[in-house]
């Protein structure tokens, strides 16, 4: 197989100008993977500067509500900047170290790994510019905030759809005309070679912590393990440390949006019913070849979830391969269903998912009260869901949120900057 | 004669040569039908098409918003190679076309260049598909006879550009600088080195883009460059003042 | 001494309806303090619900920028619900179960401890009131907005100013009329015997934490120990693991508001000068005996600070007695230098302390410089500043985060509820 | 003659005895001096006087925005007293102190018991200081024959209200029910078994307060308690409709 290839999907189809800095970046990973010293680092740093290993939790009131298998949550909602995102960014700082680089430039969709990055880059002392669709700025202005506040220039992209994959066009734009400094940190298991083995790489950190924790917490490994896929970082994560388990049935979940059949989903591999078509087509695009939402023409298609970090049009390369070849099952969850899981959860454990990680909720409480009591299943909690306020407020359509927010705006009406 | 011969034996004639460029159906195929006649009459010699895609990561703001502007307004591949079947019929210079992979891919590469052959393409410019990841494209085109226009870029290295022109057809595009397309090069002492750099890598002929508007860019390139690649600045013209602009620019570069 | 007593400080002024409440209260914690198997219990729960131990941060940029000390941080953002409130929580949530109690009140100024207790309630399966002046109400909506959602019931208070001593007063009201099947998660090391020993008792995880990791980060005790004091839970969370090392100075930061001079502070113990009588005198309120801040009749005081979680009239009896042994050192941060030093410490480490915590960074950064690059300090970052978005954003005047809660209140005000 | 004697004795010619209560300075001294004559004339036994305090824990809404509102009107502890002081020299009946315990400490215990004493004041009611802390307290008001009146609750156990009799004065308050000032208590079986225990605890006479709000309360109080205790409804009643209507609610209730 051609390197950077996962069966039929991955590759890196990048513009002549950035051969060069990928050839840099491939050599500096693979000095780092082979360099023992290097993956210590990286577990000390995790370990002081965020809070790895983070917990596995046992959920034991929702366990007794399903009555079936025993529910287990991992917990990467306690990282510092709140989400998986943080493990993969940080790796990267590594690496942006080693290269000698000044700059990072980052994506971000939902604003977390936004923040991740910008956080890193207060930490190591790099300039940081993110890019933002415009829309999702609109939708994150916490996020927005706090990037602009660790330091980051923020800048919102108002191409396309003005979400996340064209947040991602406009940083390679940036990218082609400053890689001597720069190095641009790709947010999640997509983009081309090395990019997906290098997250998912930084991510297996999740994976095999939570191995080890639920072989001590339960005596033997799970029966599944459910997470959410966007671009599929957390998903990978998790997933790796059990893929030569093969009695450990691995099931990611997309946005379904408001419904499969509606056309408003970012729903790429699950399809509507089994033995369908899912939505996605093989393409190439953004630097690699995998399953995307486009037209027949090979236009790319919008997407829609309630989870601004879920709703983009690709999918990781390795788990395309691996839901080709059966080791991962896809689910989808709508923005419906992900409401009303989010509240049995906080309400039942205290826990606030955050809502890309409440679609892996969705699907583990309909499959919990299938299996016995004797079995275990992990769901990934990528983050938590305090950032959503904004989103998660306006969902439940909560009217004395309402109230706040408006006599909040008309204090500012009254006296800007006051 | 290949594209090649073609574009050597017209430098017997001419200093330079100039390539302009515009996006299918930007505004409209209409539009485009009078600016390439313009362009054809007033002398430029080639000819770049580009096909729309919702996601041109290599160009910048100007061709950017054409693309996602001819897409809203419903353009179609099928109607692009349609509208080069036509050109190429009317007019007698070479035409090319440029587009991202997907765009190939989503139709089948073989059947895409098959299209493009019968349409009197001469050849093609896809940024984001370097030889590594286009065994099936370069295999198809070099069939067809059909150029697969390499890109040099001022980062690749001369093993690079070697291996790169080993694959390529036409001309080589030599990307002026970092960056995308659109905006102002400098072309100082640093740039000369690296177009000596390319001369010496191939025997293909240069094109230069990026950031060219007008006759004092051209005339820096005289006598270093085969071919001048106008692209943003006729669309901005277009944008601007109209499609019957385009006579006096095109004619004012040389 | 008498027993709830720290020199002149404490007591157990309650009355005699809760009386044997206090006996039932004080038995069960003796209890759970004599038998191991509790605190193993307690420890394994932080462990796997929230992120226990949490991290010791060593701060190389901050470090570098005063020339002095190294800089640790003490990570109790990093907790689930994102400050120290949790292990307070938790452990009296231990408690309730011993007891058997169905119900938890508690009273909540910044939010902090009143999400913590809803959060405990949610995963303990028990029914939650949180009491919360009117005005905080106001100031921490998304905090109530995510009570409520963990299902507890918040009773905005509206009597005397509306703040936190209003809802501890309210809380009192509603255990006296339901002590029989309520417990009061009091939120601070205050109130009367056995509240300050028991928060402080479950707090000294802190501490005990902290000595382990300088000793294994520093190889030796720390020079100085920050925290700030609302309360002073965390203060002396983190003073516990020190206590016996006289080396170790103990630093405590209380609120200086608009400064000490102006009366609108919540500086209890903090002189303005030295030599001067610090703005607290001795009284009895909230059931114990401490240093307020009160009118020469014995009337409470406004009290203003920046941070929610310190503006509060009276301080733990057990620091009052402290710092009146001269075992631990008062200091005042001013409203402006929080803003500061939290802007300092975000764009330099990644990190964003929660306004109380900021005031103890204000402290370090003053006196980092005067110790040598041998010498370590430790700062309690007691939460994380980004639930405190409203009052942050607020602060800092930020124009865009203004202008988007203007559109977000103009969509409410045209779709109400929508 | 003590408190507790002079009680029992009053009790010879009465079935029940009512306690009044007002806080001090609310809604102003004019209308508490009214609301005290009226009183008195009505046949009030006993007036309990609260010094207003900022976080009165065991009152209930009505007392404590009665207390709040009196500070922010600026009602003084200092006022307090010489309100207290003229009261005692106008009027016959008994008249205690009810506050909390840090009007007291901050004044100085003794020095406020000591101008307590010079006012005329018979006995105190501090809910929130149990014998435990009182030690200072008590002693002084021993020395100055001032009750030091305790309170039993339902949750007392025997031995606490023992305990608690030990060290009181005047009459034993008994609080009828859980929860605060100003709400209806149910005068029920449990209730019943609950004065019975205070009976057996104590030879002091018991006042039971909470809740009690007209004449059906104070009957069912008839050959249980010794007094009956009217709170929050001469507060309310006096802001709804004015001092002049205390004459006939208090006439009303026996
Ligand atoms: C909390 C959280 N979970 C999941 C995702 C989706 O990304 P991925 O599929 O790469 O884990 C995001 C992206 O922003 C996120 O913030
Ligand atoms: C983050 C944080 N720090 C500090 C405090 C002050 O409390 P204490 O002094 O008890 O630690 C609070 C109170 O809400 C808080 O939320």
């Amino acid at each position: 197989m051609k390197p950077g290839y996962y069966g039929n999907w991955g590759g890196a189809f990048v513009p002549e100008i950035l051969h060069e800095t990928f050839r840099q970046l491939n050599a500096v990973f693979a000095e780092a993977q082979a360099d023992p010293s290097f993956w210590q680092q990286y577990v000390d740093l995790m370990a002081s500067y965020s809070c790895r290993p983070t917990p596995l939790t046992l959920a034991e009131n929702l366990t007794r509500r399903f009555g079936g298998a025993q529910i287990y949550i991992k917990r990467e909602d306690l990282n510092h900047t709140g989400a998986h995102k943080a493990n993969n960014v940080m790796g990267q700082g590594l690496l942006v170290r080693r290269m000698g680089k000044t700059r990072v430039i980052a994506e971000t969709g939902a604003g977390q790994h936004g923040v991740a990055t910008a956080t890193m880059a207060a930490k190591f002392g790099l300039a940081c510019t993110i890019y933002m669709g415009e829309e999702d700025v609109q939708r994150q202005r916490p996020n927005v905030f706090w990037m602009e506040k660790l330091g980051a220039t923020v800048v919102p992209v108002t191409s396309g759809s003005r979400t996340l994959k064209d947040a991602i066009n406009e940083a390679f734009r940036d990218w082609v005309a400053n890689m001597d400094s720069t190095h641009y940190v790709m947010g999640t298991v997509c983009g081309p070679h090395p990019f997906p083995a290098m997250v998912a790489w930084f991510q297996k950190i999740i994976g095999e912590e939570t191995r080890r924790q639920i072989l001590a917490a339960h005596g033997r490994l799970p029966a599944r393990v459910y997470a959410c896929v966007g671009g599929g970082s957390n998903a990978m994560g998790i997933f790796q440390g059990f893929m030569a388990d093969e009695e450990v049935e691995l099931v990611g979940v997309e946005a379904g949006g408001k419904g499969l059949t509606t056309g408003q989903h970012a729903a790429r591999l699950t399809a509507e019913e089994a033995g369908n078509h899912p939505a996605g087509t093989p393409g190439v695009a953004q630097g690699y070849k995998t399953m995307f939402l486009q037209d027949s023409d090979g236009q790319m298609k919008d997407t829609h979830s309630v989870a601004a970090g879920l709703d983009y049009i690709g999918v990781s390369p390795m788990l395309a391969d691996l839901w080709e070849g059966g080791r991962v099952r896809m689910a989808a969850a709508t923005d419906a269903e992900v409401m009303e899981a989010l509240q049995l959860t906080m309400a039942s454990e205290g826990i606030i998912p955050a809502l890309e990680s409440a679609h892996a909720f969705v699907q583990a409480f309909r499959e919990a009260g299938e299996l016995p009591p004797e079995a275990a299943i992990v769901i990934n909690q990528s983050g938590r869901g305090d950032k959503d306020i904004f989103t998660i407020a306006h969902a439940f359509k909560d009217p004395s949120w309402q109230a706040f927010i408006r006599a909040k705006g008309e204090e500012y009406a009254k006296e800007p900057a006051s | 004669m290949t594209l090649a011969q073609e574009i050597k034996q017209a430098r017997q004639d001419r200093e330079i040569l100039l390539m302009t460029h515009l996006v299918l159906g930007y505004p409209s195929f209409e539009v485009n039908r009078e600016v390439i006649a313009r362009m054809v009459e007033a002398g430029v010699d080639i000819i770049e098409l580009q096909i729309p895609f919702s996601e041109p990561v290599a160009d910048g703001p100007v061709i950017l918003r054409a693309n996602q502007e001819a897409i809203d307004r419903g353009v179609k591949v099928r109607q692009c190679l349609e509208f080069a079947a036509e050109m190429t019929d009317r007019h007698r210079i070479p035409f090319l076309f440029m587009t991202y992979y997907n765009i190939l891919f989503k139709y089948g590469v073989e059947a895409f260049l098959q299209k493009s052959k019968e349409s009197g393409i001469r050849g093609l410019i896809i940024p984001d598909l370097p030889p590594e990841e286009g065994e099936e494209y370069l295999t198809a085109c070099r069939r067809l006879e059909l150029a697969p226009i390499q890109i040099f870029a001022p980062t690749s290295t001369e093993a690079r550009m070697k291996k790169l022109a080993g694959h390529g057809g036409g001309f080589i595009y030599c990307v002026a600088r970092r960056g995308v397309t659109g905006t102002q090069t400098s072309f100082d002492q640093d740039f000369d080195r690296y177009i000596d750099r390319c001369r010496r890598a191939t025997e293909f002929p240069l094109a230069v883009g990026f950031g060219i508007s007008n006759r004092r860019d051209v005339d820096l390139l005289r006598g270093k460059a085969d071919i001048a690649v106008i692209g943003s600045a006729t669309i901005r013209l277009v944008e601007a003042q109209g499609a019957a602009a385009v006579s006096e620019f095109i004619a004012g570069l040389r």
